[in-house]
């Protein structure tokens, strides 16, 4: 009823006003309409969870490492999100079509991205590393919010082809605030695309607290572009993958397009670069350490006696092995020839540009000769 | 060969496209039904259907950006911006995506996207109507940026630019759209001079005038009007803008030892900058004078009433050709840049701290 | 409760779905929530009211002419779309100030525009007439969209200032896809700006149905930004002034922004250059000409017995008297000089322009001789 | 006279115009409480609170517009757009408002809005965050486009740009930030040289080495090398890059003869192309030799492990300005463009179709 006055007070922001199935101690709650949707999810499948978690926050802490050992000119970690990452992922088919941001480690980890992928762009040996095409994810985005068009498009080009993949899109709580986001919640509504927009709601863009950007929830928005949408508590792997299987259920069956908003935290700095004690305290960070998203999947696993000793030795040396493969591709990077900075420009011969390379290249022909004789 | 307008030669273009390859598609604001403000898409939507000719919402970024996922989808997407001027809100997908992706991806990604602009001014139109961005693009790596000038280059340019899988910025000059010319629809695309190579419009031999887009005609009169004072002309329609054809541009340079450039956008960095800087670096010993570069004023631009003392036109020209040819000219006896010799202090603004 | 399934389908949009005072017949329906705000609608005011909607259509109709007589470059029509702007600006105090984008006659009308201010922009002799601080109203806006966050802009500044005007901004239907609205509302509600938001949802952006922009009530998107809408007939001048006084009232109580939909139609083309045949059914237009805004104020006057014939024939001299002045101020516009074009690029000298300048000035000069030799 | 980091001389130079001016404001993305992500603007929400120091939602259109609307109605909103790369999805409130109000309301709306934007590449940083897009501002009527190399500059430029009716695009480059230099910050602004006039950093007779922003130093640098050679530089810090302070310009090249010109940016119509075609025209007869420029290559800006073969460095100038002496160097008989001579077809590019 859009033609009576709407209330004027701003509606409170609750973080635990989600749609949950773990609570913070690993207790299983009942939730009619996402129950469906993790049906199958047995401790086998649970203990997948856990352990892709656990593997994510090992790269992540390695990632770290890293750039602290000046390995990395930066790292954008992820600790805090591991459930929103992972279980929105595992919803989707691999020939689904994924659009990340620079922080979605896990997604990108559940995609299939190998060691080197997680490191080499971070150390500056290239933007990217992957084949977007070898794991059906696009190159992480670092302009806020450009992706979230680039997943519309995507999902119209699935739309023409009559296939039922989805395209989804990652981006934080930040980029709401940009016109990019809103134009694709525009575009994918009006064209009805198979689209699925995560909003990871980690509380922060950098310095700046969510209420910055929106003094109202988040998943509120997309009603309002004709896009059901669904707040989840992003620290609970369960509720991602049942929101995100909802969400791509949604997409995939030509209902158009769906959103989440996972409600989580970003445990550290925002990038290796920043401090975050500049800007937020540290009780709120402590209270939200209390949420740890693997502690209450194990919580559970332990109920129900489905965490062994043995499973948890195994997804140590699983880590550590991750940890090491990370650390190894990263330390093993080639750096690129000088010339190669002209590589793929340009997919087709460019008489400018192949002009300046032949220049460049009699250049550094030069160099070695001139720079002894100087 | 059959007369048709520009703007009946780009639907065509279009129209061939779009039937030899399924994967092409046109997207846009009133490009459907309407068949385009300037009705360039005339008639596609029936022929092709709404998938493939998209009237989108009213946001040039969501186009452009809807594009690029397109064409990560293996779409070749052309896209229309409805005026020059509507271009910018899509400028961060533009340069921060289209131009970059393959790039970014390692030749992984192929961003094959058109993006066709009717272009400059000179029809009387409201601000924003009448804007000559071309240099933005050409200073943007990995663009090409090509600008037509007549019918049969606009309908086999814009052939080539779909076919290419490098993103293409296209202008089209909005005054030529219903000028006729002779076009070949049945021409042999790989045998068609590439978009690349620029035309020597017309042939002479003391002054090369380079120009590009509906430019062209009016240095063509300005050369036709030179004959009668027995200065004989060589224009170069340029095409292709980035990159340019300096191999062409030079021999005439190296021939006639002078030259002026000329195009409607600002001059301070446009692309008359670089083909000035460009032809001196390569050819400064055959130069007989400084290249002059007869431009739109570095102002905003101007309301329609105005616009003729802000456009280059064949007076303007000719008033350069004078000036490299060392004959009396407007500029005579005044000291280049004169006034900056005078009050240090007032003219360079700023500095009201 | 953004944590349960929104519905997923598409809400209907249906054009009477909204806040009505008139109906089409001219009779009084009463709304609770807006009757108050009409309260001192008495004849006298009403017959006001319908006065400015007729002179509205009077300086259109002179528009439309003036340009098929080859003495405009363009005009953009805003028939159908008089009781709108008139009772929307209607609202405003005079120290408030309005950002207007290049339809909204009626609005400068009533912001106090004089004859050439309607008629020199589009006879392409300047982009913009009048002074903004003279009467408190930006130049129209061209650029779709990008008055809206300048609208926020200012509020913030009269927030700065501690004042109690407000600031508006209006835009269309197609208006509500660009980026930058969707911008504005976030900054808005983010400052809880005293920023109020009309669109014009006149069914069409230039040959697009408002269906290609949204499937859903647009009024329906602001409250998901945490800004309360409304809804309107935008036929009904009454309903319009009660509505936009509603939303002023609230911006100027420091309850932030608000967001009116103003449902009508733009009876004539997008521009004189437009040719809607292409593209609509004569029975739509058919349809809304039965809605016309003028029509009803007339139809509810005259059953109070308050539409006199001295009325009527006072609105036709007043009507005429503009229509004569608008051509008038168009047809003596002076041109500028040439060298003008080079006035107010800049507000302090600038070394490089004025060398500029100095040239065409000297090439102006040597002009005329020149071209008596040649 | 006191050692200032640049960071710190532009955060005193916001501090006092805020001091001196209530209508002055800062705005942006992160930095109230963060004080920026360079700490540019730390300590001033303490001092002024968060109406003059506005943490802004993450949307740089949104962040124009406001601006926009802010001097509207009479503020001087001074706007930080975080890195270089991130400025593009403001450029239409950029393009079309703040560069075109004051033209478009004949004078009536002042925009005296000062765009800061930490600049440019050299500090291994990710993508987006080493760009150098001010020619795409030079291009555009309407705007002053200034460049800092030193805190004193940074210091009074700010100032003055602050102080400025007109917009100004205000270029910090971001691996000079942590520099120190003597700062004045109690000089009188009115005496102080206007942010309009270039400066000679080093005067020398035998090439005019023509630079701006964190170029500067490299070219000083590169100067003290070629001392070694016997080879005299002159270098000019140009300061204000739109409009150009031709006058010091032109007295330099009329003393040198030879020029080279060098920026980070890309070549291609980049700032370059606009100082080569302007000092062409200008001093013409004086030129011994086709100005060179060494600038970025036309690519997208590279991964940070390769930027070093992006960046001009003192080799590549050297090399420059032995090519302007006519001394051996790199292109030494190699053929200008001498690719283009061969193979004309398949170089062209563009020529699928
Ligand atoms: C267009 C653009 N503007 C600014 C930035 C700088 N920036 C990088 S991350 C960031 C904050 C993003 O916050 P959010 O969207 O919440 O994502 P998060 O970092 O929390 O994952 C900002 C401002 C950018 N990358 N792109
Ligand atoms: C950024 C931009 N893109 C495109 C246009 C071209 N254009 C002018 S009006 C218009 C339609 C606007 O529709 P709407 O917002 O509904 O307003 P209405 O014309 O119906 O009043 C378009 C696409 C423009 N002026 N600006
Ligand atoms: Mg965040
Ligand atoms: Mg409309």
């Amino acid at each position: 009823m859009t033609h009576t006055l709407t209330p004027t007070a701003e509606p409170a922001v609750d973080v635990d006003d989600v749609a949950r199935l773990l609570n913070q101690d690993g207790e299983r709650i009942a939730d009619r309409e996402l129950d469906p949707y993790v049906a199958d999810i047995d401790a086998e499948a649970l203990r997948g969870l856990y352990r892709d978690m656990a593997l994510v926050r090992r790269i992540d802490t390695e990632g770290v490492a890293l750039q602290r050992q000046g390995q990395l000119g930066l790292w954008a970690p992820c600790q805090g999100q591991e459930a929103t990452q992972v279980g929105t992922a595992r919803a989707f088919r691999s020939d689904d079509f994924v659009f990340p941001s620079y922080r979605e480690i896990g997604v990108n980890f559940v995609r299939g991205a190998v060691p080197s992928d997680f490191v080499l762009a971070w150390r500056g040996e290239a933007h990217s590393t992957y084949n977007p095409y070898d794991i059906n994810t696009a190159t992480p985005q670092i302009i806020i919010g450009a992706q979230s068009l680039h997943a519309v498009g995507y999902a119209m080009g699935i739309q023409f082809d009559g296939t039922d993949q989805v395209a989804a899109a990652y981006f934080g709580d930040g980029a709401t605030s940009q016109g990019d986001v809103n134009e694709a919640m525009v575009f994918a509504s009006s064209f009805r695309a198979p689209v699925v927009f995560v909003c990871t709601n980690n509380q922060w863009a950098i310095s700046e607290p969510v209420t910055v950007q929106a003094k109202f929830p988040i998943a509120g928005r997309a009603p309002g572009f004709g896009i059901p949408s669904l707040r989840v508590d992003g620290n609970d792997v369960l509720a991602c993958l049942a929101a995100m299987r909802w969400a791509v259920d949604h997409a995939r069956r030509g209902n158009g397009p769906a959103f989440i908003e996972a409600v989580t935290y970003r445990m550290g700095p925002h990038t290796t670069s920043d401090d975050p004690t500049r800007y937020r305290d540290k009780d709120e960070v402590e209270r939200w350490r209390r949420r740890d998203p693997l502690t209450r999947v194990e919580a559970l696993l332990r109920a129900q006696g489905e965490f062994s000793e043995d499973f948890e030795r195994q997804v140590a040396a699983d880590a550590d092995r991750w940890g090491a493969d990370v650390r190894s591709a990263c330390l093993s990077a080639r750096t690129r020839e000088p010339i190669e900075v002209f590589d793929n420009v340009y997919d087709e011969p460019h008489v400018g540009l192949d002009a300046q390379r032949a220049q460049f290249a009699a250049y550094l022909d030069g160099f070695a000769g001139e720079e002894a004789g100087r | 060969m059959t007369q048709l307008t520009m703007a009946k030669s780009i639907n065509e273009g279009l129209r061939r496209a779009m039937a030899d390859d399924p994967k092409v598609l046109v997207m846009g604001e009133d490009i459907g039904k309407l068949g385009g403000v300037f009705r360039v898409t005339d008639g596609l939507l029936d022929q092709f259907g709404a998938q493939r000719v998209i009237d989108t919402p009213l946001a040039e970024s969501g186009i452009m950006g809807a594009a690029v996922g397109l064409a990560f989808r293996g779409y070749r997407p052309v896209v229309e911006i409805q005026f020059d001027g509507f271009v910018y809100p899509a400028f961060d997908q533009i340069v921060c995506q289209v131009a970059k992706l393959h790039y970014r991806t390692r030749g992984n990604v192929k961003m094959p996207i058109t993006i066709r602009i009717p272009w400059a001014g000179g029809v009387g139109a409201a601000e924003h109507h009448s804007e000559s961005p071309e240099a933005y693009f050409v200073h943007t790596s990995g663009l090409r940026v090509v600008a037509v000038s007549n019918p049969q280059d606009a309908y086999v340019m814009l052939r080539q630019a779909i076919a290419s899988n490098d993103p293409v910025v296209y202008f089209e000059p909005k005054r030529l759209y219903h000028q006729k010319g002779e076009v070949d629809l049945d021409v042999d695309l790989a045998d068609a001079p590439p978009m690349g190579l620029a035309r020597v419009a017309r042939e002479g031999s003391d002054v090369t005038l380079l120009t590009y887009g509906a430019q062209v005609s009016t240095a063509m009169d300005a050369a036709t009007a030179a004959e009668d004072d027995g200065i004989s002309i060589e224009v170069i329609d340029l095409r292709s803008i980035s990159p340019v054809d300096y191999r062409t541009v030079a021999a005439s340079v190296r021939k006639t030892g002078r030259v002026v450039v000329t195009h409607e956008a600002a001059r301070e960095a446009g692309v008359g900058a670089e083909l000035v800087a460009s032809v001196t670096e390569q050819c400064f010993n055959y130069l007989e004078a400084p290249p002059v570069r007869v431009t739109g004023h570095d102002i905003p631009y101007p309301p329609a009433k105005l616009e003729k003392h802000h456009l280059p036109d064949l007076d303007r020209i000719l008033d350069a050709v004078d000036r490299v040819l060392d004959r009396p000219n407007s500029q005579t006896g005044r000291e280049e840049w004169g006034s900056l010799e005078s009050g240090r202090g007032a003219a360079v603004g700023g500095s009201r701290a």
